[in-house]
């Protein structure tokens, strides 16, 4: 009989287990190894599990089939693309900057693995437990916009150049909601540390877990860091830098074979890590939402969670049409931004009425949430009102369409 | 021997970043150059154990300021045009390079006779946490933290009023303003 | 040499490099771009100090680094508006083509 | 501010009275011209609660007839402090109930006289700071404070009258009024300022120490000065001259007919309740400082005034202009009275006269607004039939004016008449004022044949057709008529009465001006004796006095005669055409002409004040031109000779040397300049320099 723990606790002692019987001088670099290792390997599974997801996916919701061809239900798929783009030829354009042109993806996916580190996949799963794990996501992350743009100039086009340009100042724009609107959370762990937010996340009362996105702050909060996430990731409806039907692939358009795998795969993989990064903070991590369902082993915990987004972001970009240039920056910094300074101000709040000012716990709970609800949910609707006013929605008329 | 070898690694990976930062012909190149050096410098941050600086380093220099350099290249057109002059052996050059170079000469006299810099044994790493630099901020640091934030909203507003185009009919420069809000 | 020394050693080239820069480029932004590589090696002076001086628990040169890293932002915001306003008007970045102050 | 316990809260804060007025003026000054309603409310509102407050005042000087008074220090000279203050006594406490009374009825008509005016906003600021100014003056315990007062006063009346300043006549006729007004005031000031020198005080009553009080007028009076005058009476005639340029008599009434220029409630306002009352209350006021001389002069001048503008009215057309003469008129009677009979006789009537006066000018404005802004008199006529209500309060003011026994006026007049019957000077006041009480009745009777009775005469074509077509007009109100000259057909409109708030102050007016006379009958004199402090009964024993009864009699005789004669010469015949001559011009066409031209007066002031004014004006041209400048002139050639000889000297010994100094500090300054050429980075590399130089001195020092 192997107790729940164990299983929990499998892949630890695995690594326990190997670094133990490695010589001591090697034991830190085998540790690092295995670590790293398997980060490129699970999300780079994870990453040709999704793709064939999100294509059969889309496909149902566009009453077809999706690949279907390769294995049983086309699961092979990725495989033949993988060797599809191995085997293709690597095409430079002349006026290209080569140094720069080469170094781009390499840096993108670098640079997104580099995030990794410090997500928390499992209880004891971290790869670096760094004091400041959130900023240090962020800033690692602040560099892939720098590789976004080597790849957009360094290709000489002008497509490339544009959705370049489209795509940094987006996540720009987008990045600031995102940062903005986990410090609430933040606040209230009192810590940097992604270890240290999920298992406050982790503790239960009453059988219910601590999960931020059950108060109205991290409700709100959840919300904006995904509608944020979504632009970071340059996701339908925010694909504005690849649009397809107007600047064809945006950055990589000069890019073929695995390096534009790669930019496909850095993609992905970016939307793994700011998905991680939302479980973390708002979902409680790797922790189960109800104490009887502890027993389920963490990591499957946070990867259920993980594909659940996944499928969310596969279900909005079947279903929104993308925004123009101006909506999303007007949406950027006049919605999301006093968005998530008012989701701050809310948690604050929520900080201030602790139990002795709201009364005790089952009536006081109920009034410190509803307030703290109102709190947000009267400046959205005013935001709201403000916003639309003078805008007229029409049916829209495709003039050259019909 | 005191410096270990990262720390060699990384200051050599700074000063060459610098180094080819002010060398390049093409001024994206030189931008390039530049956010490598400063991630060599986050990276020696990080190495001397000023975690929180390394990482607002990294976060501000190359996820803020490397991007408006960049955008500053792109709209002077700096980025598609001919590359800069080469260093033609112009007098003011030469002399901007032996100000330097005596500059340097100075500071490392400086440093040589130094005696702090000589008695500075390696002492054990400070153990800083973020809970310590956050109250730092909030209560021994509080009135520099607010000044700082009266004077970056300042900056952000004026550099978006310089960056604003000075006819109104024009499309909005969007860039510009966005770089300078984000700033 | 002591490993303050060396960062010393490190920052007095860094700065020397950025000076040359600024002395000797002649497109604005690189000037600016010598200044901020300038900025950084004072900054890390002031890790260097920190780290090995006496007194680390105090934290003054680590928050001295991070009010200086976000004058520096704001520096190059308002440098770079600036230089962009200039080249509208003068239509040159080239600080040895823009001598006058009006016009 | 001082004020003993007794004072009451009402004394304490009579101050509001005028402030809220003034205070609804600053408002509606700011109001934007589209909110009229709220103007007109701010300026009602605030004018009924100064009304509710005079009225508790009122009661308080009922209650208490005593004087009270707060003082405040003002404004400090060298070591002396200006000292204002206000009063309560029965005489201020009547005239605040009038004026705010009669103020807030002439601003409800206002309403709908000026309904459909553009400036209506701004009509209303003036009207409330007029107001304002005027209750100032009333309660004012300082001849400083009064004078301020007085001045806002003549500044309003100046705006008010020259409301359509866009009418030239209007914009001329309000100058008149402020420079006429301003000769008198120039006396007023000269005389308040004697007063100063004198008492060193300008507050009235100080509780023994203000001008108007026991030590002061002894001590005034003790004084002589030159041709053998009391100090008293010289500044009594020089405060009586401020009075006379307010109150328009005689040498400086001319403004006064002319003022109705204005909208018509202004002329209301500033002829029956308020400007030219403010004269006839300064003199009250000061009345103890009137010696005998001093009321000898103002008995005659009222006397004069009151003949003079009599015969004046007679042959006028204007039915404003009548009854402003007939205000002129009606003044002299109120100096008249208080020269010969003291403070409550020139009151009584000017507080009656405020009434039935403010109700004939409402009712001539309600004539003139329903008669199509016309106002003369040969136009209309036969209006009984159209405007019922006017005609009816219009009559019981017209009676009350002649002194028709029983109605308002007839009391106060006697009560004129019969002092100056009695006063022991001279009998000549009497009888001039008696042959203006005839002339009274007669102008009076005059103008209500050619108005309301007889048949109604058109000035044709009043109408244009396309406001008809446009119904702006009413149908019922328009006939079309053939005309009488051109044998074309023409549309008139019919007069017609005016609204519900214009008529309504009339009938309020109407109804005092019938009673208002009873408190003042010789049987029950309770006005007077308020005034003076005392109690009195109901006693009709008092009608026996001495020659009463029959001057009684003789001056109903008079009014009679009055009216019987405008009969004669007016009723008797219809008029029939508004081009026939005047009965009296048919008798005596010379005459009728000097009194229609009123008496050359304004010509008189023309060749005479006017012209010597021009006349010195140019004198002061030709010397200001020829000798002044005559003399600048040469200094001026004198200069510039001396800048000549100056600029040889410059040019070829100074600038010979300095010249070459200039250009080799040019010359060095150029040469610096090179420094600073625009080259940042030749900036930063001296910077560099200077660097390495600072720092190598530093530790070269340092080892040494």
């Amino acid at each position: 009989m192997i107790s729940a723990g164990a299983v929990d606790q499998v892949f630890v002692t695995l690594k326990d287990w190997i670094v133990f019987h490695t010589p001591a001088p090697l034991q830190t670099l085998v540790s690092i190894v295995i670590e790293v290792a398997t980060i490129i390997v699970v999300f780079a599974a994870l990453f040709a599990l999704t793709t064939v997801f999100e294509r059969k996916g889309l496909g149902r919701m566009q009453n077809r089939y999706g690949p279907n061809r390769v294995g049983p239900f086309g699961v092979f798929q990725p495989i033949a693309d993988a060797v599809k783009s191995l085997t293709k030829e690597d095409v430079v354009p002349r006026a290209a900057d080569h140094v720069v042109h080469y170094l781009a993806p390499l840096v993108l996916v670098g640079v997104v693995f580099l995030t990794y580190a410090v997500l928390p996949v499992g209880r004891n799963m971290t790869a670096v437990n760094l004091d400041a794990g959130v900023l240090y996501f962020f800033a690692v992350g602040a560099a892939t916009e720098l590789a976004v743009f080597m790849a957009g100039w360094s290709s000489h086009n002008k497509y490339s150049l544009l959705g370049a340009m489209r795509a940094i100042a987006q996540m720009i724009s987008y990045e600031i909601p995102l940062i903005l609107s986990s410090v609430p959370v933040i606040m209230m762990a009192g810590t940097l540390s992604m270890v240290g937010i999920v298992e406050q996340q982790a503790r239960t009362s009453g059988g219910l877990a601590h999960w931020n996105v059950f108060t109205p702050w991290g409700l709100a909060g959840f919300i904006l860091f995904m509608i944020a996430a979504t632009a970071e990731t340059n996701r339908s409806p925010f694909d504005l830098p690849e649009g397809e039907s107007e600047i064809i692939a945006g950055y990589f358009i000069e890019y073929s074979g695995f390096k534009f795998a790669l930019f496909f795969l850095a993609e992905y993989l970016e939307m793994f890590a700011v998905s991680g990064l939302g479980i973390t903070l708002f979902l409680g991590g790797w922790s189960a939402p109800f104490s009887f369902l502890g027993w389920i082993p963490s990591w499957i915990w946070f990867f259920g969670k993980l594909l659940t987004l996944i499928f969310g972001f596969i279900w909005v970009r079947g279903t929104v049409p993308r925004l123009r240039m101006d909506q999303l920056m007007n949406f950027a910094w006049k919605f999301m931004l006093p968005m998530t300074l008012i989701v701050i101000f809310s948690a604050g709040l929520w900080r201030f009425l602790s139990a002795a000012v709201v009364g005790p716990m089952p009536l006081g709970g109920v009034i410190r949430w509803l307030v703290c609800a109102l709190v947000i949910l009267a400046p959205y609707i005013t935001l709201a009102r403000g916003l639309e006013r003078g805008r007229r929605i029409e049916k829209r008329v495709y003039r050259y369409a019909e | 021997m005191g410096m270990t070898f990262s720390f060699l690694i990384l200051a050599i990976m700074t000063l060459a970043g610098g180094v080819a930062a002010m060398t390049m012909r093409r001024l994206v190149h030189c931008a390039l150059a530049l956010v490598v050096s400063f991630a060599g410098l986050a990276a020696l941050y990080l190495n001397l154990g000023a975690e929180f600086a390394g990482l607002a380093q990294l976060l501000v220099y190359v996820g803020a300021i490397a991007i408006l350099i960049v955008f500053a290249i792109l709209l002077t057109r700096g980025g598609e045009g001919e590359p800069e002059g080469s260093f033609s052996p112009s007098p003011a050059g030469i002399a901007g390079a032996v100000a330097a170079l005596a500059v340097f000469a100075v500071l490392t006299w400086a440093v040589e006779t130094s005696s702090v810099a000589r008695a500075g044994a390696a002492v054990a790493a400070p153990q800083t946490t973020m809970r310590e630099i956050g109250f730092a901020l909030m209560q021994r640091y509080v009135l520099p933290l607010e000044v700082i934030a009266l004077m970056l909203t300042a900056a952000l507003i004026g550099a978006v009023i310089l960056a604003l185009r000075e006819k109104r009919n024009e499309p909005a420069d969007g860039t510009a303003q966005k770089q300078g809000l984000r700033a | 040499m002591t490993p303050l020394a060396g960062c010393l050693l490190v920052s007095a080239l860094l700065f020397s490099i950025g000076l040359a820069g600024a002395l000797t480029r002649r497109s604005a932004i690189l000037v600016l771009a010598g200044i901020e590589l300038m900025l950084n090696a004072a900054n890390l002076n002031f890790i260097a100090f920190w780290r090995f001086g006496a007194h680390p628990e105090f934290l003054t040169g680590l928050i001295f680094v991070i009010f200086s890293i976000a004058v520096a932002a704001a520096e190059a915001a308002v440098g770079l508006a600036l230089i962009l306003a200039i080249y509208r008007h003068a239509r040159t970045s080239d600080v040895s083509e823009i001598t006058e102050m009006k016009g | 501010m001082t004020h003993p316990e007794s004072v009451t809260w009402i004394v304490r804060n009579l101050w509001l009275i005028p402030a809220l007025p003034v205070a609804a003026a600053g408002a509606s000054a700011l109001l934007k011209r589209s909110q009229r309603r709220l103007s007109a409310g701010l300026a009602i509102g605030s004018m009924g609660i100064s009304l509710v407050l005079s009225l508790m005042a009122f009661a308080q000087a009922l209650a208490d007839p005593a004087r009270r008074v707060v003082t405040f220090n003002w404004m400090q000279f060298g070591d002396q402090w200006v000292q204002l203050g206000w009063l309560l006594d029965p005489l201020a406490a009547v005239m605040l109930v009038m004026v705010s009374f009669v103020g807030l009825l002439i601003f409800i008509y206002s309403l709908g006289y000026m309904a459909h005016d553009d400036n209506f906003t701004r009509f209303f600021c003036f009207l409330s700071l007029f107001a304002g100014a005027m209750l100032g003056v009333v309660i004012a315990n300082s001849l400083l404070l009064l004078f301020m007062c007085w001045e806002v006063v003549g500044l309003t009346s100046y705006l008010l009258i020259g409301f359509w300043f866009q009418r030239p006549a209007a914009a001329a006729a309000a100058k008149k009024a402020f420079i006429t007004t301003r000769v008198g005031d120039l006396g007023l000031l000269i005389g308040m300022v004697w007063l100063y020198a004198q008492t060193g005080t300008l507050l009235f009553y100080n509780s023994g120490a203000g001008c108007l009080e026991q030590t002061a007028v002894a001590g005034m009076e003790a004084h002589i000065t030159a041709a053998g005058m009391a100090v008293s009476t010289a500044i009594g005639l020089l405060i009586f001259c401020g009075a006379a340029g307010k109150s328009g008599q005689v040498p400086l009434h001319v403004w006064l007919p002319d003022a109705m220029e204005g909208p018509t409630p202004v002329s209301a306002l500033i002829h029956a309740a308020t400007m030219v009352a403010a004269g006839v209350y300064l003199v009250a006021r000061v009345y103890p400082l009137m010696s005998p001389d001093a009321r000898e002069v103002v008995a005659w001048v009222g006397a004069i005034t009151a003949i003079f503008a009599a015969c004046i009215a007679v042959a006028q057309n204007d039915i404003k202009r009548i009854l402003a003469y007939s205000t002129v008129s009606q003044l002299g009677y109120m100096m008249l009275g208080l020269g010969v009979g003291g403070v409550a006789v020139g009151m009584f009537h000017l507080i009656t006269h405020a009434f039935f006066k403010a109700l004939l000018f409402l009712g001539a404005g309600s004539v003139i607004h329903g008669c199509t802004e016309d106002q003369d008199i040969r136009n209309m006529g036969g209006l009984r039939r159209f405007m019922p209500v006017t005609f009816a309060t219009y009559t019981c003011g017209m009676l009350a004016l002649c002194g028709f026994p029983l109605f308002a006026g007839f009391w106060s007049k006697d009560a004129i008449l019969h002092a100056a019957h009695g006063w022991g000077v001279s009998q000549g006041p009497f009888y001039l004022g008696a042959v203006g009480a005839l002339l009274t009745a007669f102008y009076m009777t005059r103008q209500m044949y050619y108005v309301f009775l007889g048949q109604r005469r058109l000035a044709e074509a009043t109408v244009s057709p396309a406001a008809v077509a446009a119904h702006e007009i009413p149908a019922e109100q328009i006939e079309p008529v053939v005309s009488a000259r051109t044998g074309e057909v023409c549309i008139i409109e019919h007069p017609h009465e005016s609204p519900g708030v214009m008529t309504r102050p009339l009938v309020v007016l109407a109804v005092f001006a019938v009673l208002l006379g009873f408190v003042g009958t010789p049987a029950w004199p309770w006005f007077q004796s308020f005034l003076a402090g005392e109690s009195t009964g109901l006693d009709f024993g008092r009608f026996s006095e001495a020659g009463l009864l029959p001057l009684m009699v003789i001056s109903s005789l008079i009014v009679f005669a009055g009216l019987g004669l405008g009969w004669w010469f007016y009723g008797r015949k219809p008029i029939l055409h508004a081009t026939d001559p005047d009965a009296l011009e048919k008798i005596q066409p010379g005459v009728f002409h000097a009194l229609a031209n009123r008496l050359y007066v304004d010509e008189l002031y023309g060749v005479t004040v006017i012209a010597l004014t021009r006349f010195c004006a140019r004198f002061a041209a030709w010397l200001d031109r020829w000798i002044f400048g005559g003399a600048v002139r040469i200094v001026a050639w004198m200069v510039t000779g001396m800048g000549w000889l100056d600029a040889g000297v410059d040019k070829f010994v100074v600038n010979g040397g300095f010249d070459e100094g200039c250009r080799d500090v040019a010359r060095g300054g150029r040469l610096l300049s090179h420094l600073q050429n625009g080259r940042v980075q030749n900036y930063l590399r001296v910077i560099a320099v200077a660097l390495v130089v600072l720092a190598a001195i530093l530790l070269w020092g340092r080892r040494g």
